[in-house]
């Protein structure tokens, strides 16, 4: 569910009635659920093309998203009405049921028995095996670049054709939620053998097959007959046809074709003021919103001098008004934390939040900046990535805030493959970029705060925070888990402060009047495509 | 120094750029260009001075505001003063402009004159190379060098530089070659003079008009291959207003704030407009054939 | 001659009638504001060759371009009459001349640079083929063979080769040949050569001399020929008018011309004329000839003559037979005796 | 002649290898490369992973190695498979020149019929409103920055409530779509073209008409009309060839932009794509098949000269 | 008129390059002069006439190093560099407004002269070129003039101060008068004269006016094709010329004389071959009247006497 804050602005109040709307607007469509329809065409944009279709190649969001309307995962999130945004309820897909021996050491995973591949040559419709799981975790480890979500693995083993097990080194409350990552896609042994490229061909357990796929065009896909899902009436899934997935690159392009009914599933970054734009002149739109579960972040780095000093990051972190940047820039969505806020069961609670990283207070900060040496402030590179032009905005928006202090940020706009290399290197001495997707907290802290990991660009190296990041996974009470993540959270804000939060913005996900059950879901794959049917 | 022109060609060259402004002022299209150039450049010159707001303050307050008597140009989506922005962004524009087409003048007239003057491997080994400049378009040229460099100012200059150069350098060396053919070069030779001396006082200034002309039109050139890749993400980086990228920006808002893009179009429109008439108006007044 | 008759002589030309083809009474021709010609009487019939001389800027080209009617843009006659055959043509425009039959059917223009009169990118043939189009000949056998014909007249090697070669590909002395039957081949009865030969070498010169001669001898020509060379006028012409500073100042037959000059212009003109003989000085004539935007008041040449007075300075002398017979301009043509060379 | 032209294309082909040289080597300065980019999104990554992805891509090896490996493969005609999709380039880029060329062919067909017939216009009408109308219109549309028409145009559309049809869609597949698309950015692209050639057609046409032999054709009665075709028309289209030509190039730099403002999948966009995923083979082969362009349009301007004049034929031949 | 010369022409050839093919091989060469050998007497007028084509400007340019020589060589009264030449030879070409810069000022344009060979600054380089203004009978006026401000005559007056100010000893006259009015050539050649008489000058006179030069030269050398096809005293070689194509040279060169009709002047058939190509043999042959099978082997050759020099040629008894 989306949290919200008390916006002080005007646009502020006039996201709120939008929001109203919005909420008014769902029980709406859930009542006229009359029986869903089979048949129709969906259209859903997205800002890029997918470079290829091997999942074990890229973490692309462009591969994955498409991926996930022909392929299945063993476990899966669950959606619903009672399952908040960002909460993980482990589901079975592949997996029918699981149990987890006592020690936590040792998972069993009993297959469903009617699952067939999709008839898509060399495949061909041949049943589902827990062969094919093998050799999906197998290759993975080997190379795949999902390989870390696996690392808590030992063995992958099969002792019969729907049974897998997997045997951990040490117990890792993670990993039931690793498998149901946006990037764990099982595939068929053929995929790993030679019989097709992964490249090119897409042959999953899905509710679609992927038919064709043309660059700047479209990737389409057709319903799969032989799914194995059903809905609660135990109705055959998918309702739809077919889907297409359109790439565009350009907003405005996208909101043209959006507004010209070209599109019918908004994905995307979108504006509140060109959001009302739209709503003005397309009718009955549905207006969902979410909280993106990445957020915008700014690494200090403490090889640069005055990063050294924790009370020159406090500093910085006092003078950005990180609620109104967010209000004006994107047009709501939540504050950031050392675990995003999508995280709505592992962030700190909202107003511990708001407390830490949205009450901004340029008179202490003055003061720190102040005892740390630096009266008169300083001037630091302020190395940006750009990731779009609300990045851009963030950054000028800080740089105004900092000037407030005496702080002088010179901007240094670079793309996204130069900024990460600056990163990995610590070539930098202030680094603005936005966080991946991660959809699970140890997955934040794993990466920025341990020594040598590959978000760690600030360097951080503090063994009793590693200590307690490495706690957390053995802790099964999700209560006591949530209390320890809390606390390590809590003590990141007090004693390490490299790592910023900035922003994590409100997501928009309009869809036009003729889309029924479309649910967004924060992991990748269009997971509630399936049950999406369309009323002409 | 013994290349010094006798005394009354030195004497007489203040009063030769004179007198070409005096003839520019006698022509309507070249009286309207100065008139337009001298008010966009007192715009950029005075911005200061005509607009109370600095081009990267926020307010806040007032974001996406339609042009009204406060804003003439209304602000941007962070509440800056698209005015303001406009007049220190074609400041930018001219300075990325006027530097652009000082160095292509000097480097290009340079290897232009040499080429075109010695002929031969000289000249065959600069023509590959200008030719190898030559075969991209000189956008992605520029593009390409400005992703290399990075997006600031400085790289910016030498990315557009760079891709005028060929261009510079083929007709300058072209006139040069005619100027070489003439007989008063010959003239020159049978009296003594060294190749550089020829060169220095019969070259460059029988090469001053075409490099003139050349000069102004290559001046609206670099303004609108500023802009654009500014608009392209690699051009004059943010927070300074350039007016391509205040165009990237005002993309977002196609259809709901067309003051963004209008505004800072119009004035590089403008800007170019009157470059291009000057250089109309050059070609016309420097025209031997109109003396 | 070879070619089957080219032009049906009319009974009044075959019966060597003496009214002239074409005459120019008083004309002056203008670009905008400037008077370039004044008062230009000239006249010519079938068969005879009246030649036009003067230095450059004595308005030479400008008249033959007005008899014409190809003064470019902004050029018109301002005053006086051009009659060809009778009828008053000097004010017609383009089109009406078209429709008469002036442009190529009853006049034809050689120019003075082949290399440039000659369009580029077109075949000799078919430049040719636009003049012989006019005298009805259409279809691509017919065009083909008198095409051929001309090229053999006017003497070109391999005349059916050269109507598919391009200007470029022709010597200078076989381009002028080329435009000499482009200019005939529309068969006209005045013949209007503006400098043909300047252009070229003196041993093509006499070659195309002689051919241009030949033809308007055959064919019963008029003769227009524009020079700056009293050696062409000599070689080539029947009368003479000599011009200076936009008027004709004297004319006649060209023997009494050269032999007995009466104009102070062109005594002068004749004897700045290098004589070839070894170490002989040259009567040189001071100064140059005045722009048409700068002329002199009175008599257009008073400031170089060595005869001026005070008066030459004031009255401007008309164009007038003097008292022994001979037209020309200069208030003491009446002192001017004879000066035979 | 054509051995000129070959020659001037062989010549262009040897230019365009020495710009492969430099560029190899250029972009691999540029900090970042495909493994950074293809693991952005990951979290569990390891240095080793990214270690071994690099030595899979061979990215580890010397440069020059490199570079080896890969002009081996041009001179085969394999430009090798992009490292961002594992696609053959040269797949993408059939893929993407199509509509690059679409539109700058059609701009360059708009442009030339526009800014000939409106020079040959004003060339006639010198001297009244219409002429200086034209002349101030190309004056204009020559300073107007096809980035700005490209906004305004797409601005313009939006304005009055149409929407092009999008994403792209090829020619062969949809052809109504694909006119609708193209149409309005290769009209955007063209008024710089039509202005330039509409100025020089004009000019030309006037230097033409003052020639001796227009003054000739006259002189035997040629018809104004013919005198316009024939004669000047035919002369004055070689300086508008030669400037044609080099416009050919500055549409190439505006496709840059209008495909980035329209969302054509053309090959600015690959280009950009590429260069923001450090997909080196794709960019070489990007930036060559700019550079092919080129040469290809000098090597049909060089011919197309000849085909108007003989003289240059000849002199070439 | 000394009897040691002041230039020597031995077997002097000036060749261009062709270029043909896929790589632009040098495949050939034009020989624009072959094989000239003449003296410069000094204080003469050596006259080189020929139509156009002939080599007779390259051969001027070549006395004058603008043209590099494939052969033989050039003795410049010991001037070695071109600083050195600079100061003996100078020239006056036939465009007078194209061989004057159009930027500079005519007293800056005489003056270049002085300042590059360092003889005169300052108040003492302005009145040199007031001297030389006079010189050539120029207003003082003309002095703050530029080119195009004159007119043609006065053009060319201001090119010959400027050769004058060297204080050569040779000028080497391209077609210096060939542009002009005759009432101006006039002028111009009577100042040539005067100033030779004045200063001793050797003009070597390129024209192919054939009056002019009979009026003007000590000696002619004829030029056809590249070659030198009679050298002599003007008096001899104008009034009897013993080659065939110096004959016809003269009998086409028209004179002012009424009874001269063009009808009674011989004419030679065909045009000047390409000199890519030139015939074999005499090199006049393809259009010589009198032209015989054997002409297509003779070898080139002067033939005569230190006065009369004449190519080889069978219709003379050459064989």
């Amino acid at each position: 569910m989306t949290r919200h804050f008390t916006p002080p602005t005007r646009a502020a109040r006039f996201a709120r009635s939008l929001l109203a709307g919005a909420l008014l607007a769902l029980p709406l469509a859930a009542t006229a659920q009359e029986t869903p329809q089979y048949g129709g065409l969906v259209r859903i944009n997205v800002h890029a093309d997918a470079p290829n279709f091997d999942p074990l190649a890229s973490t692309e969001f462009a591969v994955h998203s498409r991926l996930g309307l022909a392929l299945s995962q063993l476990v899966a999130w669950g959606t619903g009405p009672d399952i908040a945004y960002g909460e993980f309820v482990p589901t079975p897909s592949l997996a029918e049921s699981w149990e987890i021996s006592d020690d936590g050491l040792t998972y069993t995973f009993h297959l469903r028995h009617d699952v067939v591949w999709q008839d898509v040559a060399p495949v061909s419709g041949r049943g589902f095996t827990s062969a094919d799981v093998v050799a999906t975790y197998e290759a993975m480890r080997a190379g795949g670049v999902q390989g870390g979500l696996l690392s808590a693995v030992d063995t992958i083993t099969a002792p019969d054709d729907y049974t897998v097990v997997l045997t951990l080194s040490s117990p890792n409350v993670v990993l039931l939620q690793n498998l149901a990552h946006q990037n764990m896609w099982i595939l068929p042994t053929e995929a790993f053998d030679g019989g097709y490229d992964r490249n090119t061909t897409v042959i999953g357990t899905g509710p679609f097959i992927l038919t064709g796929d043309e660059a700047g065009v479209a990737t389409t896909y057709v319903r799969n007959p032989t799914y194995f899902g059903h809905d609660a009436a135990g109705n055959q899934l998918p309702y739809l046809d077919a889907v297409e997935i359109t790439p565009i690159r350009d907003l405005n392009a996208r909101i043209i074709a959006f507004r010209s009914g070209q599109i019918d599933i908004w994905f995307g970054p979108l504006n509140l003021t060109q959001m009302a734009q739209i709503q003005a002149q397309v009718p009955g739109l549905q207006d969902i919103q979410t909280i993106s579960n990445t957020q915008t972040e700014m690494y200090l780095n403490p090889a640069f001098e005055p990063f050294s000093d924790i009370r020159v990051r406090q500093a910085i972190n006092m003078a950005i008004d990180r609620m109104a940047m967010g209000e004006v820039i994107r047009g709501g969505g939540a504050v950031g934390g050392v675990v995003g806020p999508a995280l709505s069961t592992q962030t700190l609670p909202d107003d511990e939040r708001i407390a830490l990283y949205g009450t901004p207070n340029p008179e202490r900060a003055r003061e720190l900046l102040a005892e740390a040496g630096y009266p008169d402030g300083f001037t630091f590179q302020f190395t940006l990535l750009n990731y779009g032009e609300e990045m851009v905005r963030e950054g000028e928006w800080i740089q105004q805030d900092l000037a407030d202090i005496g702080i002088t940020a010179e901007i240094n706009i670079v793309d996204r493959a130069a900024g990460m290399a600056l990163g990995r290197e610590g070539n930098f001495e202030a680094l603005y970029m936005v966080m991946s997707p991660f959809a699970e907290a140890d997955e934040y802290l794993s990466t920025h705060y341990i020594p040598g990991a590959i978000r760690n660009y600030a360097g951080v190296d503090d063994p009793e925070l590693t200590a307690m990041i490495e706690e957390q996974r053995t802790i099964g009470d999700p209560a006591a888990r949530q209390a320890m993540l809390w606390d390590i959270q809590r003590y990141i804000a007090e004693n390490v402060q490299t790592t910023l939060p900035g922003w994590a913005s409100l997501l928009l996900h309009p869809a036009h009047a003729r889309v029924h059950g479309w649910h967004p879901m924060m992991t990748q794959g269009f997971p509630s495509l399936r049950e999406v049917w369309v009323s002409e | 120094m013994t290349l010094a022109p006798s005394p009354d060609v030195v004497e007489r060259r203040p009063n030769r750029f004179l007198g070409i402004l005096r003839a520019l002022l006698r022509e309507p299209i070249g009286c309207t260009a100065l008139v337009i150039l001298t008010t966009v450049l007192l715009l950029a010159l005075l911005a200061p001075l005509i607009t109370q707001y600095d081009p990267l303050f926020q307010d806040r307050r007032a974001v996406l505001k339609a042009p009204s008597l406060a804003h003439w140009f209304g602000t941007d989506d962070i509440g800056r003063d698209v005015f303001s922005r406009v007049l220190y962004g074609t400041r930018i524009s001219l300075l990325v402009g006027l530097l652009v087409v000082t160095f292509t003048m000097i480097i290009g007239g340079m290897i232009g004159l040499i080429s075109g003057y010695f002929g031969g491997w000289t000249d065959m080994i600069i023509q590959r190379i200008v030719e190898a400049l030559d075969t991209l378009p000189s956008l992605v040229l520029s593009l390409f060098i400005a992703a290399m460099l990075g997006p600031s100012v400085r790289n910016v200059v030498i990315a557009v530089t760079l891709a005028q150069i060929p261009r510079f350098v083929r007709v300058v060396r072209s006139e040069m070659i005619k100027v070489r053919a003439q007989d008063f070069i010959a003239a020159s030779r049978v009296i003594g003079a060294s190749s550089l001396r020829i060169m220095l006082t019969h070259g460059v200034p029988n090469l001053i008009p075409t490099m003139l002309v050349m000069g102004s039109l290559s001046f609206g050139i670099a303004i609108m291959t500023e802009a654009a890749l500014s608009f392209l993400g690699v051009g004059t980086p943010p927070p300074n207003p350039s007016l391509g990228t205040m165009l990237a920006q005002g993309t977002r808002f196609i259809g709901i704030a067309s003051w963004l893009i209008v505004f800072p179009g119009l004035m590089l429109t403008i800007s170019v407009l009157a470059l291009n008439l000057i250089g109309d108006a050059l070609r016309d007044v420097l025209d031997p054939r109109r003396r | 001659m070879s070619l089957a008759p080219v032009n049906t002589l009319s009974p009044a030309a075959q019966a060597g009638d003496d009214a002239p083809l074409l005459s120019v009474d008083g004309m002056a021709v203008r670009y905008g504001a400037l008077e370039v010609c004044s008062d230009i009487s000239l006249s010519v019939q079938r068969g005879r060759a009246l030649a036009l001389i003067g230095e450059s800027g004595s308005g030479k080209s400008v008249t033959v371009l007005a008899i014409t009617g190809l003064l470019g843009a902004g050029g018109a006659i301002d005053r006086g009459t051009v009659t060809l055959e009778g009828a008053e043509i000097s004010r017609l425009s383009e089109k009406e001349r078209r429709r008469r039959g002036l442009m190529g059917r009853k006049i034809g223009m050689i120019f003075q640079n082949p290399s440039r009169a000659l369009d580029p990118v077109h075949t000799i043939g078919q430049q040719l083929n636009e003049s012989l189009s006019l005298t009805g000949l259409t279809s691509r056998e017919a065009l083909r063979a008198k095409g051929t014909e001309w090229l053999r007249h006017v003497g070109l090697p391999d005349p059916e080769e050269a109507l598919d070669r391009y200007p470029h590909q022709l010597s200078g002395g076989q381009r002028q040949r080329a435009m000499i039957a482009i200019a005939l081949a529309s068969e006209p009865e005045l013949l209007i050569a503006d400098e043909p030969t300047t252009a070229l070498d003196v041993t093509i010169q006499a070659q195309v001399l002689t051919l241009i001669r030949r033809l308007q001898r055959e064919l019963n020509l008029a003769l227009v020929l524009v020079t700056h060379d009293f050696g062409v006028v000599a070689a080539m012409a029947d009368d003479v008018a000599v011009m200076y500073a936009g008027q004709v100042v004297e004319s006649g037959p060209v023997a009494q011309i050269i032999r007995d000059p009466r104009h102070p212009y062109t005594r002068a003109l004749l004897s700045s004329i290098p004589t070839g003989l070894p170490g002989a000085r040259i009567e040189a004539l001071p100064g140059s000839v005045p722009s048409a935007a700068a002329m002199p008041t009175g008599c257009r040449f008073h400031p170089r003559c060595p005869l001026a007075d005070a008066g030459c300075a004031q009255t401007e002398p008309a164009f007038q037979t003097a008292s022994y017979g001979r037209l020309l301009r200069c208030l003491k043509a009446e002192e001017m005796t004879a000066h035979v060379r | 002649m054509l051995t000129f032209a070959l020659r001037r294309a062989v010549l262009g082909v040897i230019v365009l290898m020495a710009v492969s040289v430099m560029l190899f080597v250029a972009i691999r300065f540029v900090p970042g490369d495909i493994v950074n980019q293809q693991l952005s999104e990951a979290g569990a990554v390891t240095p080793e992973l990214l270690a071994q992805k690099r030595a899979e891509m061979g990215l580890d090896q010397p440069v020059l190695t490199q570079f080896a490996h890969w002009a081996a493969g041009v001179l085969h005609g394999d430009l090798g498979n992009s490292l961002w999709t594992g696609r053959p380039v040269s797949d993408q880029i059939r893929t993407a020149i199509v509509p690059t060329l679409q539109l700058s062919i059609l701009a360059i067909a708009f442009g030339s019929v526009l800014g000939i017939g409106a020079g040959v216009a004003a060339s006639l009408w010198i001297g009244t409103p219409g002429d200086v109308a034209l002349r101030m219109a190309s004056t204009v549309f020559l300073a107007v920055p096809q980035l700005w028409l490209g906004l305004l145009t797409l601005s313009g559309l939006a304005a009055i409530g149409y929407y092009i049809p999008l994403p792209y869609r090829p020619f062969t597949t949809e052809p109504w779509a694909n006119v609708q698309q193209v149409i309005f950015p290769a009209l955007a692209l063209s008024l710089g073209v039509a202005a330039a050639l509409s100025r020089l057609t004009r000019s030309a046409m006037l230097e033409v008409t003052g020639a001796d032999f227009i003054r000739a054709a006259r002189a035997r009665g040629v018809t104004p009309g013919g005198i316009y075709v024939r004669h000047g028309l035919k002369n004055a289209l070689i300086p508008v060839i030669t400037l044609l030509g080099t416009q050919f190039g500055n549409l190439l730099s505006g496709t840059v932009i209008i495909e980035r403002i329209f969302n054509i999948p053309g090959l600015g966009n690959l280009l950009f794509e590429s260069v923001d995923n450090r997909d080196y083979p794709t960019i070489q082969a990007a930036v060559l098949t700019y550079g092919f362009i080129t040469i290809v349009v000098n090597l049909l301007v060089d011919l197309s000269y000849g085909a108007v004049d003989p003289r240059i034929r000849e002199a070439r031949s | 008129m000394s009897a040691d010369p002041l230039f020597s022409l031995r077997n002097v050839s000036v060749r261009y390059p062709i270029r043909s093919g896929f790589f632009q091989r040098v495949t050939g060469h034009v020989g624009a002069v072959e094989d000239a050998s003449f003296e410069l007497k000094r204080g003469e007028t050596l006259a080189l006439v020929g139509e156009s084509g002939c080599g007779k400007s390259t051969l001027g340019r070549a006395i004058l190093r603008l043209e590099p020589i494939a052969g033989g060589s050039i003795d410049a009264d010991g001037a070695k560099d071109r600083k050195a030449l600079a100061r003996k030879a100078q020239v006056v070409f036939q465009d007078p407004l194209g061989s004057l810069d159009p930027r500079w000022t005519v007293g800056s344009l005489i003056a270049e002269g002085l300042v590059v060979h360092g003889i005169a600054r300052g108040a003492e380089r302005d009145k040199q070129v007031h001297a030389l203004l006079a010189q050539v009978e120029l207003p003082p006026s003309t002095f703050h003039k530029f080119p195009h401000q004159l007119s043609g005559g006065q053009q060319q007056r201001v090119a010959i101060a400027r050769a004058l100010a060297m204080r050569p000893e040779l000028i080497v006259l391209d077609e210096a008068t060939s542009a002009l009015d005759v009432s101006v050539q006039a002028q111009i050649l009577n100042l040539l004269v005067d100033l030779q008489r004045d200063y001793g000058l050797t003009y070597l006179f390129i024209s192919h006016d054939l009056t002019v030069v009979g009026q003007f030269a000590d000696r002619v050398a004829v030029m056809y094709l590249g070659r030198i096809m009679e050298l002599g005293s003007a008096a001899d070689v104008l009034t009897a010329p013993q080659h065939p194509y110096t004959r016809a040279l003269l009998a086409s060169s028209l004179k002012v004389d009424p009874d001269a009709r063009i009808e009674d002047v011989p004419l030679l058939t065909g045009d000047v071959p390409s000199p890519r190509n030139p015939p074999s043999g005499c090199r006049f042959r393809s259009r010589c009247p009198l032209a015989t099978a054997p002409c297509a082997t003779l070898t080139h050759r002067m033939t005569g006497s230190a006065s009369r020099e004449v190519a080889a040629c069978i219709a003379n008894g050459d064989t």
